[in-house]
């Protein structure tokens, strides 16, 4: 691979980063080509990588979303995957329009020219005089979430957001290449449909795919030519550790 | 004179607050109706103009600020020995254009339009005084929903939030309100649990 | 006009300014001699006489101050005194609860609860006279904590803190005291160093 020696450009989001990746390949944003997206995606993500560009869990989170709607278009149900691609069309056509609004709305500044005065210092009793119920107290205590002191102390660690994201990953991929090898160690194939049954939250959706995706690529298990049906290739003592180290150094 | 006390006693209270005054709060310690009180405004602006004064009074939303008038910012730059204000961040823009447009909202609107946490930008939007707390949602976590200021008004030209440039193709794209994103967020919920 | 822009210059430092304002600076940023700087101050003067004006220039040995005029201080301290009569922010309210219910506490504590930055509400609270600070916590960074005070009590019609009502379903609102929160904040603190 030819070494990169541009400096890549800084985007304020994965939308961002996606709504340029539809106008530098002149794709239709109302229809987009998954494929074709994922692949300039993914290379975005490569190369930021390369030049140890810091980019914010959202980046990979999308990458996720992208290859789940990419897997999920390849089923012989693609309803879901239309679904979750109209869904992102939303968001991009959504983002992009508020672009468009804010740098309208950007045009129109023009606070750094108009200046006002602090208020005049005037000795003034400021004691409040308002009389309320004392139930008034109460409940606007209530009003505020006690979930809040819980969730504000997760911000404060925003700095590991992206390691934590990336290590929930792969424990929970791990945790799939697991499941599947036993399923296969049992009968020694298995039907696509099966690994996903009763499978709901998205996240381990896409961690079952990229455990398919893994296990592919290291020649544990062949797909039919259908995608429908898992083989498991070659009967060993265990698992190979080898390959299992090695995708942890990559993430 | 009576209309020229009044008029006197308008600027005056305008001069030392400094701050935008509540029409209601300017009609009360001026003694002018608060009916009368902007053909009053409309009269000192007019002066104003006439003599090429370095002042004007603007209206935001149902107060009232005086404030410099733009054509004299490099003389008080000059004065007050301010650089330029940096403008805004593209990030900023797009979570304060957010908020204008569909405000009252709550930061995980925000993060949901934009695809990214948003945190501090908004904290920074709320330092600046562009944006302020208006209360908190009734839903789980009540959350704080933001609305923009007078500050905001100003430095963008409007007297209202009415005033807002149309939305692009605003007609055949709609933006998901904050009640149906709520909607959708709980809906969500509930499936996870 | 020459002449009238440069009076608008001056009204337009004088006005943003604030402050007396040294003759030299005036005369360097608005661009009129300073020489001619007290002609000029003198026309403009005449002009606010002559209409009745709010506001004046006033010479401060060798510095000019735009104020208001005498005869107008009542409005002016009327429209101040509005600003008491104004009921309590939501966020104040939030804010002046989370002192009452766990006094004394530090500003971090208040936003910790909240959730957001409460240094402004904090202050507008202390500036009505509902809370005041009750000295510091013995913690790095020395925090200044805060209680309420009599005035509190009287505009809530309770004769101690001790009778503020219950908490609806407060078994299940286990809060953390200051002193937890600060442990906390101290660990984490250590962690990240």
């Amino acid at each position: 691979m030819e070494t990169i020696s541009f400096k890549l450009e800084v985007f304020e989001g994965p939308l961002d980063l996606l709504l340029s990746l539809i106008a530098k390949h002149k794709l239709n944003i109302c229809d987009i080509e998954i494929s074709k997206l994922l692949e300039q995606y993914l290379l975005y993500i490569d190369q930021a990588h390369e030049q140890n560009l810091e980019l914010a869990g959202e980046f990979l989170e999308m990458a996720a979303r992208l290859i789940y709607i990419k897997t999920a278009s390849l089923l012989p149900q693609p309803e879901e995957a239309e679904q979750m691609k109209r869904e992102l069309e939303g968001a991009l056509i959504e983002y992009s329009l508020c672009k468009i609004a804010a740098k309208t709305l950007a045009d129109a500044f023009v606070g750094g020219n108009i200046f006002v005065r602090s208020p005049m210092k005037i000795k003034a009793d400021m004691t409040y005089t308002l009389v309320h119920e004392p139930e008034r107290l109460a409940i606007a205590y209530s009003a505020i979430s006690m979930k809040n002191i819980k969730s504000e102390h997760a911000k404060l660690h925003v700095e590991n957001k992206i390691n934590s994201v990336v290590k929930r990953r792969i424990v929970s991929v791990m945790t799939k290449v697991v499941h599947i090898l036993r399923q296969l160690y049992d009968s020694g194939e298995v039907y696509m449909d099966k690994l996903y049954e009763g499978v709901t939250d998205r996240s381990a959706r896409v961690a079952t795919f990229l455990a398919v995706l893994e296990l592919t690529r290291h020649g544990r298990i062949t797909i039919s030519d259908d995608n429908t049906m898992i083989f498991f290739k070659g009967r060993k003592n265990g698992v190979d550790r080898s390959w299992r180290s090695k995708t942890s150094s990559e993430q | 004179m009576e209309i020229k006390d009044k008029l006197g006693a308008i600027e005056a209270i305008l001069f030392a607050s400094g701050e935008p005054i509540e029409i209601y709060r300017l009609s009360e310690a001026s003694g002018v109706d608060a009916g009368t009180l902007p053909s009053m405004i409309r009269l000192l602006n007019e002066r104003y103009e006439d003599c090429g004064s370095g002042i004007c009074i603007k209206k935001l939303d149902s107060s009232f600020q005086m404030c410099t008038r733009e054509e004299f910012a490099p003389q008080v730059r000059a004065a007050l020995e301010t650089k330029r204000t940096a403008p805004l961040s593209n990030a900023a823009m797009e979570a304060l254009t957010i908020i204008a447009y569909n405000q009252p909202v709550s930061k995980g609107f925000v993060e949901n339009v934009r695809g990214i946490d948003s945190s501090s930008v908004i904290n920074n939007l709320v330092e600046k005084g562009l944006v302020e707390e208006a209360g908190r949602l009734d839903v789980p976590g009540k959350p704080i929903v933001y609305r923009t200021t007078a500050v905001f008004l100003r430095s963008f030209g409007l007297s209202s939030v009415a005033d807002l440039p149309p939305l692009p193709g605003q007609s055949d794209l709609v933006l998901e309100t904050e009640e149906e994103f709520v909607d959708r967020e709980l809906a969500e919920a509930k499936q996870t649990e």
